[in-house]
């Protein structure tokens, strides 16, 4: 990992691999935590509607926040904690697989509901 | 207790200088390894801010690489952020989280250098 | 010209706040008048070569048959946008001159698709001979108005 | 010898691939209307699809980053998803034009109505996006789209007065009848054409799923610097074949039928049949890489996981997409618009949107944190500057004169 970061110009907005490299989201929000000796720590990143609705703002921004919290059932969104970062490059790759950090419910929702009810959907064209 | 905030949160937050000075904003927020290990890398702690005018481009690097080409793009995106500077985190007094201000101690901006000067990925 | 394309004109005159009008002016009638023959031109002219391959063996029956279907249609269109204009008086003559070789087109178009339907080979060249004469003199009305 | 195959193959794909229904539609209509005069159009269209898709693909190769990935990184969410409505509308008017065109192939192959077909095309295409494996799609259609050089021995065949036909192309000289705004509408809807924003879409996301790397660039190369121009010559021909036999006797390109017409007069039955098959081809390959595009855009904005690479239950929510805009497409055609106009707006909004995507891989390109060593030379600076500028004055450009020219009708 490089020495510094600039947060937008090389992390926020940056796509997110487990460790088997496959897609698990994007770094939507960075959660800051403000310690005893007053400086701002990177805790986790955060990922989904709940972090992105905020950032578009106005009424489009609390349009998607108040859909995604209805639909999920859930205020705070999805987080993936520090400590389960491999690697920042040009993606963030995860030491962990996908189903520990869970990000995408919509995801399994629409697999269980709607993909997997069509016929081939567990064939691996490869 | 330890506040919680978003990054976005600081994102174009105004800044004022310590001479009372403002009308520039936070454009980016620079990380830099902690001492702490957590996981598998250090944990980031904000080191500084870039500030400058919330006009397009911001993401475009090129006042971080003042030769990244082409030509024409960079004689216009630079013209748009030649205010922007940098201020290390020792350079700023408090954020004020409801108001949405960065106090600064300082009065004047340093030089924007590129915060990874290897061409990382 | 078929029918969309003309609603897409219509749609794109009248986003420039100057739709045709009922009644056009001379000018806009002699340019509609033009523009309606210029379109008869190419359909007429389409369908006899179409007819042509088809009578020396060199177009596919299905792909005639595919592209009367579009020309009368065009061709029906055409007409239809003009006809429904009122001629200023001055235009009268030019009214009924058009509106009869597009009558003419329109039954030449029909003869066509009937004789493929029928694949009387022996008609196909006397109705391209045809639709080439009044072609030709549709073109020449068609110069003088432009 | 394998890698001599896969260079050949690539090109090959590359040109049969380069054709699409807005390509057929549009040279073929410029051809007979404007002659040759327009053909420096389709040059510049070529060159600039060439390093439009050179650099994004050298961006995939170098950085894994496709092209939505790069809008959103470069842009902030909010421009960028502005930037992903405006994209995805215009692709999916190109796939809905695709589906059409395919439609409009078989009514020619069988007389059938085309709106009869539009439900089994569009079943078809889904089927195809469903199961089948990337490069079988590319191959496949790639190849059999090669059928289209039958427009190039026919224009051959037809024996022109070639010094004619360079001299309309190289002097520009547009034919008097023709009024000037009409002229340049044409060459904004025939830039358009060559340069379709999906294109790039699809090329640099196939980069990921064929995984591409640094090595692979040398091949990507050839693809576009061999096959693309090849790809533009056949544009060409089908404008030439119509400017030689369509213009003289006054018959203006409406139909797919009459797109075909030369192809007809100089070849006869078995040339009518390959160009037909040329049409099913390259429509049915380029529906597929518009309908895939819209999945790869829409789910690189988002970061859900995307590509043929994985099982389909494994990109569930890219599967959703391809599934429901194939609906939609399909939907639009059966309220039997005419496909050829629905192909008119989509290469004239591919003008409009193609700046949205040209910028930020011009950028990135350049971008040190991205490319490392492999940024953009002076060469690709040169080019890639003058087309930013090209790029934006076809876009402003293009519904202005589309509104004054009514669609070029008048």
């Amino acid at each position: 990992m490089s020495d510094r970061i600039d947060a937008y110009y090389e992390l926020m907005d940056r796509q997110i691999l487990d460790h088997d490299g496959r897609m698990v989201g994007k770094v939507d929000d960075v959660e800051l935590e403000e310690r005893d000796d007053g400086r701002l720590y990177v805790t986790a990143l955060l990922s989904g509607p709940g972090a992105l609705g905020p950032r578009f703002g106005g009424a489009l921004g609390t349009i998607v926040t108040s859909t995604w919290s209805r639909l999920s059932g859930r205020t705070e969104p999805a987080r993936v904690e520090w400590s389960a970062v491999a690697s920042v490059e040009t993606v963030i790759r995860l030491a962990v697989g996908r189903t520990t950090v869970a990000l995408d419910g919509f995801e399994t929702w629409m697999r269980d509901r709607v993909i997997a009810a069509i016929p081939g959907s567990k064939v691996d064209p490869g | 207790m330890s506040a919680l905030h978003r990054m976005d949160d600081l994102l174009g937050m105004h800044v004022r200088f310590a001479d009372g000075v403002d009308g520039d904003r936070v454009t980016d927020v620079r990380l830099a390894p902690s001492s702490r290990v957590r996981g598998q890398l250090n944990e980031l702690v904000v080191d500084g801010l870039v500030i400058g005018r919330m006009r397009p481009g911001t993401l475009f690097g090129y006042d971080r690489h003042p030769d990244q080409g082409p030509w024409v793009i960079r004689k216009v995106i630079r013209a748009l952020h030649r205010h922007t500077g940098y201020v290390g985190w020792d350079d700023v007094d408090r954020v004020d989280w409801e108001a949405r201000i960065v106090h600064l101690r300082t009065t004047g901006l340093r030089d924007l250098t590129a915060a990874t000067d290897i061409g990382s990925g | 010209m078929n029918l969309p394309r003309l609603a897409a004109s219509a749609l794109g005159a009248v986003l420039l706040g100057g739709c045709v009008p009922a009644s056009p002016d001379a000018d806009t009638y002699d340019d509609k008048a033009a523009l309606t023959l210029g379109s008869a031109v190419s359909e007429a002219r389409t369908v006899e070569r179409v007819l042509d391959t088809l009578y020396d063996g060199r177009m596919l029956r299905p792909a005639a048959v595919t592209q009367l279907r579009y020309s009368e249609d065009a061709l029906d269109t055409a007409t239809g946008a003009f006809t429904e204009l009122n001629p200023p008086p001055s235009r009268d003559r030019l009214n009924r001159r058009t509106t009869t070789l597009l009558g003419d087109a329109g039954d030449l178009l029909a003869q066509a698709r009937i004789a493929i339907e029928r694949e009387r080979v022996g008609d196909y060249t006397t109705i391209a001979d045809d639709l080439a004469r009044l072609a030709e003199r549709m073109e020449k009305l068609e110069g003088r108005t432009r | 010898m394998k890698k001599l195959f896969a260079v050949a193959l690539g090109i090959l794909t590359a040109v049969g691939g380069f054709v699409d229904i807005g390509d057929l539609v549009t040279n073929a209509t410029v051809g007979s209307r404007f002659g040759m005069s327009l053909a420096w159009v389709v040059v510049a269209g070529v060159i600039g699809i060439v390093v439009f898709a050179e650099m994004s693909g050298r961006v995939v190769a170098v950085s894994g980053r496709p092209t939505f990935d790069i809008v959103r990184e470069r842009l902030g969410p909010r421009v960028g998803l502005a930037n992903l409505f405006g994209s995805m509308a215009v692709t999916l008017l190109t796939y809905t034009a695709e589906i059409g065109g395919v439609a409009l192939a078989l009514e020619l192959a069988t007389s059938v109505w085309s709106y009869f077909w539009i439900p089994f095309t569009a079943a078809a295409i889904w089927i195809v996006l469903w199961r089948a494996k990337f490069d079988l799609v590319e191959n496949t259609f790639g190849l059999l789209g090669l059928a289209l050089v039958v427009f190039s021995v026919a224009l051959w065949h037809l024996g022109p007065d070639w010094g004619d036909l360079w001299h309309t192309a190289s002097t520009a000289a547009k034919p008097a009848a023709e009024p000037w705004p009409s002229y340049w509408y044409y060459a904004i809807a025939l830039f358009g054409a060559a340069m379709t924003p999906y294109e790039v879409f699809f090329f640099s996301s196939g980069g990921v799923e064929e995984g591409w790397s640094e090595k692979s660039v040398p091949v990507m190369r050839s693809n576009v610097f061999i096959g693309f121009p090849l790809g533009g010559l056949l544009s060409l021909s089908i404008a030439g074949a119509a400017a030689v036999t369509l213009l003289p006797a006054g018959i203006e390109v409406e139909t797919l039928s009459q797109v075909s017409l030369p192809v007809a007069l100089a070849l006869g039955k078995v040339g009518l049949a390959v160009a037909i098959l040329g049409f099913f081809a390259a429509t049915f390959g380029a529906a597929c890489e518009t309908g895939l595009s819209v999945g790869y855009s829409i789910a690189q904005y988002f970061g859900w996981q995307w590509g043929k690479f994985v099982r389909p239950r494994d990109a569930a929510r890219f599967h959703a997409v391809l599934l429901l805009s194939t609906v939609t497409a399909a939907v639009v055609l059966l309220t039997t618009i005419d496909p050829i106009l629905v192909t008119e707006f989509s290469v004239v909004f591919s003008a409009v949107a193609l700046p949205l995507t040209y910028l930020p891989i011009l950028i990135v390109a350049n971008d040190p944190a991205y490319m490392g060593a492999h940024k953009n030379g002076w060469l690709a600076n040169t080019f890639g500057s003058i087309y930013l500028v090209i790029v934006l004055a076809a876009s402003l450009a293009a519904v202005p004169l589309m509104i004054w020219t009514k669609l070029g009708t008048t």
